[in-house]
């Protein structure tokens, strides 16, 4: 997957958990919890989506890795090129 | 009571071959009916009168158009015999708009106000006290003409027999009260049901002149139901015919028979009304084969077109579902 | 107008019926030389003689029966069945033939046909003399069932029930028999079919027939007393049934009591309770309630009898309760 | 050719067992004649043919049990050329050849509703009853039953939308639900301080136990059965109710009214503000895994606006987490008709004795709101000890 599709798909599934953010204009390096009003059980279902979709279990002592759309897209890409299912953006 | 056995005379050629197809008629329907019963064309009860085609044959011709007819169930014969349209009956039994009873009463409940036919009445007995209305306002009317109510032996032991036949008698009712004694109620022997089985002596009981006479011969049957129309016709109050005979087929289409030996039944099956009749009909001269080839013929041609008749009736409409409930 | 009692009214309607048709005429135990179990007939036989008046053997199933028969071959018969309590002999007659018999013949045959019988407690006669099933027979589609509660209703409903072209069955309360009242002899039939508003009020719809009116009205002006306008609709007949008249009140007051003496389960009553929430739900500012016979067979001491039936007291405080 | 077939041998016969063949292939048949044995529930029944010819060939054997109208056999009628082999295709139809039937039509006559001219509420008694309780003013509710009449869902949704700010909604509608929600929490909360004589406590709990214990046993568990450290505080609350039951109990026409079943209600904050406060059915008697699938499925319709009125209106006691907004405690007012509010803070680390040592430890602050008409200090008091052993223990949840 290219890191830009890590990102929309990360941006679909944090739209389905909070329907009524305005993920648009989402600050990449900003605490999600915070700017998206999203408590522990709305990132645990996040974190469910992403397994579904991605397939990448990430551990609770993981969660702090995901705390803003950057760190996620990072700590994502170095999970999928792990599973070898990463490729680099053309 | 014994049988009276009268002398029979040799009836004239045209009477004996109308009396052989009436009854031969019915077989052939009966064994039709059967048929699509098993199809599933057919459903509900159907109650078939093998074996009896003597007794409504005999009894119902001799019958006029102003007399008045009440049946139970086991009625096909007898509404064939009055003259109901056997296409009317086919359809009636498919549960068709153009049945005689316009789909709403089957097999058991054949209706035709033209004939004086008074249906079918399902509940054993209940058509006795019909016929004794019936009777009652001829009576009040000063009406000449004669209600036959026939049922089985299975009314006997119903208490509106003996209220029926009490009023009857008590009140000299212009009432033919004619049983046909088939020895059987459904399941249940007559004497495993009746203390006293000699049904004619019962009907003297209530002083009214009853008569036994072999339901197995038409010609029997005839004669005896002329005396009885005209003694009833002429005011002498009611009379009593006890027809015995005997079913070939169960009570029902689901009947399985336990009740009765193989042997029993084929004993009876030798006075097969129809096939003895035959018989002497061929000794006194009367009958040919090509007689009963062309009547074969013909009835088979009716029944095809009866069934015609009823595949092609249309379903009652569901919106009539309410009407006739009530005149309104 | 005429003062007369609503056994002569019956028994007026009875005689101009036998006077102006030939078709009609009369069956019954003792209706004839006995001169009817409630003295109804009395005097017929003398005027009409025996073909028109005819005591019958006890054969309730016989007689009724003989009396579709005679209906559907053009007389016009009224049966007398004595009690309610006898006529259970005869209810596979009036069941299976007189009210199905027009349907099953595809509306071939017609049975114009009267059939009068007493009902109801109130005499000390226990249980097998003082039912009150006439909802029995309001059950049954193809007949009429009337239930005249006043004099001038015993001479008006029969005079209508011997138009009608199918079976029409009369429930006359026993306790009125005696009962006092006016008659117009030159009205006519009444009409079949609509229930009658009593006494008029705006606060709760007693609805009531035959035997009980007089109890209900009673009530009524108890709660008059008590400052409690009640309307009271005496129904006139069971089947067919005029909900439009009963739904017209209660839209006014918003609270029903319907008050029958037949037993509570299954009773009649519950039928009108039901129609009135299912086509008034909205008009409803209290459940309904019923004010019926204790579910016990009729005893025999008064106390006990009086303890079974409705009374005008029970009708007052069930009513006082719609208004806590 | 001509089918012979399991005939209908009564009025609800649906199958037949064939129990003999009387006829072989290649005997002669006439009409009548008696062809083979049929058992149905009553008995066994001979069965006749209606055809004159010869049996060709049979395709059912005795013993097997066939729906009515399945072919037995097959007939050559009289003048008919032998058969070459058996037509090929599917067996006939199994069932009777069914006789078309006319569709039925629904034929219940609807039953003419009168309804009153003069206006006024239409509204079934069970809808007046729920507004009530929820504070929903009729008038402003438009009726969605026969002839606008307001029915039990009109008020829940009713209900939920104050509850819930819509979420697209046109600027000049937000405000307007908004202000009809801020109105019922409102009502209750003055109702709450104005009627209830709160008195408050709380205490500090050492969080380390649980929350290895759960570290622990969310590794064991795939990522969709995770639990979530709230879970425990809830099933902790219903366990200690079963301790002190005074606390699980409502106040009604001035006496204290113990509720049989325990029905812990979960304050859930609402995106863009707003609050409620539904019920887990029975708490006390769900596993963790039953508990976590409730809060879940609870907090999706919370904030899509369809809790059921049962839900809403029938917590017997009611938590506020507010840890998750970084609060440390809560000393909030009770929902009336309850009697106990819990609150719990954010977990921080912190310095805490342990057998002398000063050690690092993540505590918990939880407080206890509860009515002292209800209920004494005493009593509270070990109710929230109660919470704090529990969840010393967190395998025994």
């Amino acid at each position: 997957m290219t890191d830009e599709e890590i990102r929309s798909t990360v941006l679909r599934l944090l739209s389905d958990i909070a329907p009524e953010a305005d993920l648009a204009s989402i600050e990449p390096n900003v605490n999600i919890r915070d700017q998206l009003d999203i408590d522990s059980m709305d990132f645990l279902n996040f974190v469910i989506a992403v397994d579904k979709e991605l397939h990448v279990d990430i551990p609770e002592r993981d969660y702090p890795k995901l705390a803003t759309l950057d760190a996620c897209m990072v700590y994502l890409s170095e999970r999928l090129k792990a599973a070898g299912r990463a490729r680099p953006t053309d | 009571m014994a049988i009276q056995h009268v002398p029979l005379i040799r009836p004239e050629r045209g009477h004996a071959l109308a009396l052989l197809r009436e009854m031969l008629r019915i077989r052939r329907f009966e064994e039709k009916t059967a048929e699509l019963y098993q199809m599933g064309k057919i459903r509900g009860f159907l109650h078939l009168y093998d074996g009896e085609e003597a007794v409504a044959v005999g009894a119902i011709r001799v019958l006029t158009p102003e007399d008045a007819i009440v049946a139970t169930y086991r009625e096909h014969g007898q509404a064939l015999v009055r003259g109901l349209p056997m296409g009317c009956l086919m359809a009636e039994m498919y549960g068709k708009g153009n049945g005689c009873s316009r789909g709403r009463g089957g097999s058991m409940h054949f209706f035709d106000v033209a004939h004086r036919f008074y249906g079918g009445h399902g509940i054993v007995g209940s058509g006795l006290a019909f016929a004794v209305g019936l009777a009652l306002a001829d009576k009040l009317r000063d009406e000449k003409r004669v209600t036959a109510c026939l049922f089985g032996d299975g009314a006997v032991a119903e208490g509106i027999f003996h209220e029926s036949l009490n009023l009857a008698a008590l009140w000299k009712l212009p009432v033919l009260f004619l049983c046909e004694n088939n020895l059987y109620a459904m399941g249940t022997g007559i004497e495993r049901a009746l203390s006293e089985t000699d049904i004619a002596l019962k009907a003297r009981s209530y002083a009214i002149p009853a008569e036994v006479v072999d339901g197995m011969d038409v010609l029997a049957v005839e004669a005896a139901t002329i005396r009885a129309a005209d003694a009833v016709r002429h005011g002498k109050g009611p009379v009593f015919l006890e027809a015995r005979t005997y079913r070939f087929r169960g009570h029902s289409m689901a009947d399985p028979q336990l009740y009765r030996s193989k042997e029993e039944v084929a004993e009876w099956m030798k006075r097969d009304p129809i096939t003895n009749f035959e018989e002497r009909l061929r000794d006194w001269g009367l009958l040919s084969d090509s007689d009963v080839r062309d009547m074969e013929g013909s009835i088979s041609a009716e029944i095809d077109a009866a069934v015609a008749f009823a595949e092609a009736g249309p379903w009652e409409p569901v919106e009539d579902l309410t009407r006739y409930v009530t005149s309104r | 107008m005429l003062k007369m009692t609503y056994r002569e009214a019956v028994r007026s309607a009875l005689r101009e019926a036998l006077r102006n048709d030939p078709r009609v005429f009369i069956m019954g135990e003792d209706v004839g030389r006995y001169g009817g179990y409630y003295a109804v007939t009395h005097g017929l036989l003398e005027e009409f003689g025996p073909e028109r008046i005819r005591d019958t053997p006890l054969s309730e199933a016989a007689y009724v029966g003989a009396g579709i028969g005679a209906a559907v071959n053009g007389m016009r018969p009224i049966v007398e069945v004595t009690t309610i309590n006898f006529s259970l002999l005869a209810l596979d007659q009036i069941l299976n033939s007189a009210a199905t018999i027009r349907y099953m013949s595809g509306g071939q045959l017609n049975i114009p046909l009267v059939v009068r019988m007493a009902t109801g407690a109130g005499r000390q006669l226990a249980a097998q003399h003082s039912h009150s099933l006439e909802g029995w027979y309001a059950h049954i589609p193809g007949i009429s069932v009337l239930t005249p509660a006043t004099v001038a209703d015993a001479r008006g409903l029969l005079l209508a029930a011997l138009n009608e072209p199918d079976p029409v069955f009369i429930f006359e309360h026993a306790t009125l028999y005696p009962l006092e009242g006016e008659v117009d002899e030159d009205t006519g039939p009444a009409k079949i079919g609509e229930a009658t508003v009593r006494r008029a009020g705006d606060q709760v719809t007693l609805v009531t027939y035959g035997g009980s009116l007089g109890k209900t009205m009673e009530a009524a002006g108890q709660l008059a007393d008590e400052g409690i306008e009640a309307e009271v609709i005496d129904l006139r007949s069971l089947r067919p049934l005029d909900m439009a008249t009963i739904l017209a009140s209660v839209e006014k007051t918003h609270r029903a009591v319907v008050v029958d003496e037949a037993w509570r389960t299954g009773s009649f009553a519950g039928e009108v309770g039901a129609q009135i929430m299912e086509g008034g739900f909205d008009l409803l500012d209290w459940p309904v309630q019923r004010v019926c016979s204790a579910e016990v067979p009729m005893p025999y001491a008064k106390h006990l009898e009086e303890a079974a039936l409705p009374q005008a007291g029970t009708i007052v405080q069930v009513v006082k309760e719609m208004f806590q | 050719m001509a089918e012979f077939r399991m005939p209908i041998l009564g009025a609800d016969m649906k199958a037949g067992k064939l129990v003999a063949w009387r006829k072989h292939p290649g005997d002669e048949v006439h009409r009548g004649d008696i062809i083979a044995d049929v058992e149905t529930d009553k008995a066994v029944i001979e069965v006749e043919a209606f055809v004159d010819g010869v049996l060709e060939r049979t395709l059912v054997e005795p013993g097997e049990t066939v729906p009515v109208g399945t072919i037995l056999a097959i007939i050559r009628l009289e003048g008919e050329p032998a058969l070459a082999e058996m037509p090929a295709g599917p067996p006939a139809e199994a069932g009777a050849p069914i006789v078309a039937r006319p569709p039925a039509v629904p034929l219940q006559p609807p039953v003419r509703l009168r309804v009153p001219e003069a206006g006024g509420v239409r509204i079934s008694p069970l809808a007046r009853n729920l507004a009530a309780r929820l504070g929903v003013d009729i008038a402003t509710v438009t009726g969605s039953g026969p002839g606008g009449r307001i029915q039990q869902r009109d008020i829940e949704q009713a209900a939920a939308a104050m509850a819930r700010p819509a979420p697209a909604a046109p600027s000049e509608e937000v405000p307007d639900r908004q202000m009809r929600m801020r109105q019922a929490i409102a009502a209750a909360m003055a109702r709450s301080h104005r009627d209830i004589p709160h008195f408050h406590l709380f205490t500090t709990i050492d969080m380390s136990r649980t929350l290895t214990w759960l570290a622990s046993e969310n590794e064991t568990r795939s990522v969709a059965d995770r639990l979530l450290y709230a879970i425990l505080l809830i099933k902790a609350v219903a366990c200690a109710l079963r301790e002190v039951p005074e606390l699980n109990a409502i106040w009604v026409e001035d006496k204290v009214v113990l509720k049989p079943d325990v029905h812990v209600g979960m304050a859930i904050v609402l995106r863009g503000g707003g609050l409620v406060a539904p019920a887990l059915h029975h708490t006390d008697r769900q596993s963790l895994d039953g508990l976590m699938h409730d809060f879940r499925d609870l907090v999706q319709r919370a904030r899509a606006g369809s809790l059921r009125s049962s839900e809403l209106s029938d917590p017997t006691i009611t938590i506020t987490n507010l840890g998750e907004q970084g609060v440390e405690a809560v000393f909030g007012l009770i929902y009336p008709p309850q009697v106990a509010l819990v609150g719990f803070g954010k977990i921080v680390e912190r310095p805490w004795s342990v057998d002398g040592q000063i050690m690092s430890r993540p505590l918990m602050t939880a407080t206890l709101a509860a009515d002292h008409r209800a209920l004494d200090g005493f009593r509270g008091s070990v109710f929230l000890a109660t919470i704090d052993r529990l969840l010393q223990e967190p395998d025994k949840l």
